[in-house]
């Protein structure tokens, strides 16, 4: 076991620094420390112009094969490429969905011709993804989705409605789950499209969350079109295609994800020397406590990349969900209970929130997206433990 | 010993129950969002004149209804439910228990009638940019001159302070510390010097306000509880108002499981009601668990501020106050997560009475100040 | 609402100071504090005469209308019945289970030969009751009982187990529940019968807890008999009976348990106070806690209490046990925080415990007897919430 | 970065499984109850000779095998598994780091080959009746005549305290206060004017002692540390001693989960393993969730005590004390409620868990104590 890296990686490690030190200023200086989960409606168009930058520098997809215009690097080498973007203030990643999820499941599962068309633009940060999986009726019960897709002639023609769609509105694809057997029932029947957001039949609406935010939005197909081409893995075979998405993700992007909750419990560190609650006995336990949790995260995520590529993840695998969600929604309710009274006082009317009241709000979601907690622990205790479904 | 409520107060209950399930919903609330109107003042005419509510502490001779704490339980926990937004609590549980407890007879004459009739609203500022809760934490001074004296100060988080006909503040004697030196005043809203600034808040069901103090004069009129150790009578108030505080948190709180429940029998996921799931079962009977224990502290708090037992009364508001506000916060929690998507939509409803429950856990003292509270009390 | 007592109710209250005063002391003085949950193996003998000086006196049952012995006080009357009891020290009632479960079943469901034959004694404390519902195979799953009782001229004979049977050493009679129709299933085809213990078709083997305490025993009916006519509320309709039981428990006893609570919970103050965490803030934190938990246990049955006489015990009732099992559980992990590392030894060796440590040990199994906090949220949520069984 | 045991390492758990869950079952752990044997001598001589445990953290200098606390690793988690009874912990963890870390070369030649061949146990007796954790609590004393010391004070919860062959002491120089002063001594167990007794203990996988000294008489070679801060040294030997025993924490935990998860698979109520049940799976998912936590955060700091990285190890022995001791605490509870009745039954084995999951969680300090450390490590 060892924690720290070799000389060759920090060798890359000063690499990814000095890229960012030159190109992360200027008009990009206000972008530090914006985007991600949460913040994710922010900052959009500077964003995009940024992950084209960093697509031309060759820094988007970096962790994919050097064919399909990645850079090949190793997990440490992600781990490291990861905490150097978080300690310079990367914004989040535009094109995240893209990168972590469509890419990964083309390489896996897409045509030649798939991986052509798609995955250059994803690298070059000129397209931008989004996720068409959960419906108003499919939402922990996912395989339960009923929008439906029929090809006509050369097109799929799909009606329906998606929810929880987060950037659909600057998205330029849509990775959508559709049935494709009209008489199908449940994970049979459903088919993997790519579909162009930029169409008449695509109408998209934002939802308010309890932020004021409209970070997700309602995604309505209403005959828009794709080409019949545009299936990934065949006709009726996408739900082993869904749940190959999911697997892909080993986590070295997770470590982005916890630099932004050091960000936040460094706020209320702060805030809490501020206000004299880091005197509190309480707080002092639950900041300690916080800061072991965070720690657990970074470690979590650690042992997870260190398995063989191709291995299973084993137990620790499958707690990651419910381990950072649980941490984030009990650190928002830390961050307001240090901040007392001054908590419910917006920064502006009549609801500009700071960064910690917009934590500890949208940290309910946490718990409730990408599977809930109760989803999850039904598969942990499912998968990792091997308890009967019945 | 009867600890239930009779069938006078169970029907007022039912009574406030129909009357605010219409007239203080989420879609007003939604709907007011974002205006510079702080409050219905058009309903709270009508509390006030079609329902008495605001009589209801009021002694008789000031054309009250002479009742007590535990017949205002019913009414604030309905406007719990309903998340009711209008100066009820700051006027009758802060102003009107600050007068009973304090007030001259000169100034319950003036003011309770006016605040019986619904034509006049109170608050108590006591709270300041510090946000701490102990009386010796009191910033605000005054001077005496003369027959005057001079307020000088910032009072912050004031329930309905932009909007109160009176405010009731809490200074101290310039120069003096601790729990010395503590005096209240009952100040008009529009007093000269004073500076009332409405806060935006994340739970938009409630208004707070910032109130600056510069030189405000008052006369000797305005003393409350002149002859009264002013720490101790600013305690006694705000005992009543957290005994108070807890069974709108109640309200709030059984509503959350209400919601949920609902919810959870009409959302299908798998083929069947979410609701028939165990882990849904288990959240929901901890919900009621702590609704019904909360519900029990609460009431016994405010039979003890009925019945005048002041040390009692300390005990029970800070054990019911710490109890109701980790209660109510676990179901707004819960609620959400039930609700699942929708639970984190402005549109659904569970946001606002998780905000709310957020809010009432701070105001008048977090559960951790409660504890230690009771801590002392207990001779620890 | 009126939390005080008028002063006919103050006046039976010093009746029965004085008769505590003046009977429990001498060789019973020993006794203060003692028995009960945890306890109840303990001083048997002494509490068995103590109750017999107590039924002497017409102290024992007297909730129960005066035609069957008792004095048919008011629930006021209980409760302060209750209040002086436990003030005075009084030990854990050794017939509890006669009078709060076996006695109003047969005043509601016996016929006139058994009310004559089986209350008198209850009364007087001449004959103790023990409880047989369990069985290996139904703990949780009562209706699973397959201790089977056929009718063997005029006798019932009776073959099968029951377990966690507290007392049964002790006991006279046992009320269990078996399966008379053989060919039933579930709740159909039980009878409650009335079993005597001292006979040779009943062994009883001590159960050793985690204490080193044997307070529970198995019992082993092989071949054991009682009379015909010893079965309440008819053949085959015993579940109904059963059910009734549970159902008359209005909680003026569960007081009584509560002051055992409050007798632990002043000895752990006053170790906090002796060993100096009395002020570390954290554990005042959680003093104050269980202190309120207590004060909320208290509350919630006198609401209970002042139910009317027949009518619904409301959503109250249903979260009795929930409550006070886990306020058990977690002041039992108290009360060792505050000893600290003292927690782990024992009085003596092998396995002398203090109250404290037993109490730890003991409230483990709160949370499990008597429906497990599982099957608690069960009916909770089935019952009190009205949501779905599947 | 590579965060995994390497081939070498799972071998070694893997075998240290094999041969634990033969030889330190339950059932022994039963039949010795009562008996006035406090290890079974045979089987800690069996790991020594044929295992060599005993020598893995000792350099190979002094006949050890010079690995790490993370090859340790294995072992104590197995350990933790099987509950095993015997001095290792006491000898390895607290003594050999010891002198590790501050013995005198003559010392350690003299010492540590006979523990590598399990000849000599060791153990350190730093906690007094007081039962704080702070090193500036401790109150024995030494003082200096001549070239002896002689010390004076009462050692209470020492491990193994009654059969280690050398106890290391801490004491403070007469008078001294805070962490000024303090200083460690080997001091054969058998020293004249040491009086040792065993304490009778809940968790009876474990031996606790009290150690009474009463004029004992050193030299000064047996100093440990003699150029070192004494305060410093005791609280490196306790932060690796920490990291190890969440390791060990983390082995108990995941024993409890693994026995609730076959136990509900096996025990069926309404027709039906009870491990089908949302109830049970739930909670065995959280169980996985802390253990998996628990097991990194124990691991990372292991890694810091492997690489003498002091100010981190300080941080992560604290963090994963703390962490560790709630993770064991929740995994031993929930495997005593999902076996139900007969889980609390002495029969079956959840409370011996139950019970060494609360004397470890006391053991080095509580969570409580870590968090608050690992607050200052933070600059709170």
């Amino acid at each position: 076991m060892d924690l720290s890296f070799s000389k060759e990686e920090e060798a890359f490690r000063r690499e990814v620094r000095a890229f960012l030190e030159d190109n992360l200023k200027g008009d990009f200086e206000k972008l530090k420390g914006r985007g991600g989960p949460g913040d994710e409606h922010s900052f959009v168009e500077e964003r995009i112009e940024w992950g084209k930058v960093m697509g031309r520098a060759g820094w988007n997809c970096i962790g994919w094969p050097k064919e399909h215009g990645g850079r090949g690097v190793s997990l440490n080498e992600e781990v490291i490429f990861n905490e150097e973007y978080v300690r310079a203030g990367g914004p989040g990643r535009i094109g995240h969905i893209g990168e972590t999820l469509l890419g990964p499941t083309l390489i896996h599962f897409g045509t030649e011709e798939q991986k052509k068309r798609f995955l250059p633009p994803i690298v070059s940060g000129e397209e931008l993804w989004c996720q068409g999986y959960s419906e108003p009726n499919a939402g922990s019960d996912l395989a339960n989705i009923q929008t439906k897709a029929r090809l006509v002639g050369d097109e799929w023609v799909i009606e329906g409605q998606k929810i929880w769609t987060s950037l659909a509105h600057w998205s330029d694809w849509c990775f959508v789950l559709c049935r494709t057997d009209p008489d199908s029932e449940r994970h049979r029947g459903i088919s993997y499209l790519l579909v162009p957001m930029d169409q008449p039949g695509i109408e998209i609406v934002p939802i308010e969350q309890m932020t004021g935010d409209s970070e997700f939005a309602e995604v309505f197909f209403d005959g828009a079109k794709t080409h019949k081409d545009n299936v990934v893995g065949g006709v009726n075979e996408g739900w082993k295609v869904a749940m190959g998405t999911l697997a892909f993700e080993r986590g070295a992007s997770t470590l982005g994800q916890q630099a932004q909750f050091e960000r936040e419990l460094n706020l209320v560190i702060s805030a809490a020397k501020e206000n004299g609650r880091a005197r509190d006995p309480q707080i002092r336990q639950r900041l300690a406590d916080a800061y072991i949790g965070l720690r657990i995260l970074r470690y979590n995520a650690l042992r997870i990349l260190s398995v063989q590529e191709g291995a299973d993840l084993g137990r620790e695998g499958s707690i990651s969900k419910l381990a950072w969600s649980n941490w984030h929604r009990d650190f928002g309710k830390l961050a307001m209970d240090v901040l007392g009274l001054e908590a419910n006082i917006a920064e502006g009317a009549p609801y500009e929130l700071n960064l910690l009241q917009k934590a500890y709000l949208f940290s309910r979601s946490d718990t409730i997206y990408a599977g809930t907690n109760e989803i999850q622990r039904n598969i942990i205790a499912e998968r990792a433990l091997g308890m009967p479904k019945v | 010993m009867h600890f239930r409520f009779n069938e006078e107060q169970l029907e007022l209950g039912r009574a406030a129950r129909r009357f605010l399930e219409v007239e203080s919903t989420t879609d007003k609330l939604r709907a007011a969002f974002g205006s510079d109107e702080l409050y219905d003042a058009e309903l709270y005419r009508r509390i006030a004149e079609e329902l008495g509510w605001l009589a209801l502490l009021i002694p008789e001779e000031y054309d009250g209804l002479g009742l007590t704490a535990v017949d205002l339980m019913p009414i604030l926990e309905e406007m719990g439910r309903s998340l009711y937004r209008g100066p009820f609590f700051s006027t009758v549980c802060l102003g009107v228990n600050a007068l009973l407890l304090g007030g001259s007879a000169a100034q319950k004459e003036e003011i309770l009638p006016l605040v019986a009739a619904g034509e006049e609203t109170l608050t108590l500022a006591y709270s300041e940019p510090h946000g701490r809760h102990e009386i010796d934490a009191i910033e605000t001074h005054f001077e005496e001159r003369g027959d005057e004296f001079v307020l000088h100060g910032v009072k912050r988080y004031v329930l309905d302070g932009v909007s109160a006909d009176r405010v009731i503040v809490a200074a101290r004697s310039k120069g003096s510390v601790g729990e010395e030196g503590i005096r209240l005043f009952v100040v008009p809203g529009d007093a000269e010097g004073l500076t009332r600034k409405r806060l935006p808040t994340l739970d938009i069901s409630r208004n707070e306000a910032e109130l600056i103090f510069e030189g405000v004069r008052v006369g000797r009129d305005a003393v409350v509880g002149a002859d009264l150790d002013g720490a101790a009578l600013l305690e006694s108030i705000l005992d009543r108002a957290r005994a108070a505080l807890a069974v709108e948190q109640v309200g709030g709180a059984e509503r959350c499981l209400d919601m949920a429940v609902a919810y959870s029998l009409e959302r299908k996921q798998f083929g069947r009601p979410i609701g028939s799931f165990q882990a849904i079962k288990h959240k929901a009977a901890d919900m009621l668990w702590k609704v019904e224990s909360a519900r029990s502290i609460a009431y016994a708090a405010n039979v003890a501020a009925a019945s005048d037992d002041g040390l009692l009364l300390r005990e029970l508001a800070s054990s019911a106050k710490a109890y109701a506000s980790d209660a109510y916060f676990f179901c707004a929690s819960e609620n959400i997560q039930i609700h699942g998507g929708v639970g984190f939509t402005w549109e659904y409803d569970p946001h606002f009475y998780f905000k709310r429950a957020k809010a009432s856990e701070e105001l008048l003292g977090h559960a951790d100040f409660h504890r230690e509270r009771v801590a002392r009390a207990m001779g620890l």
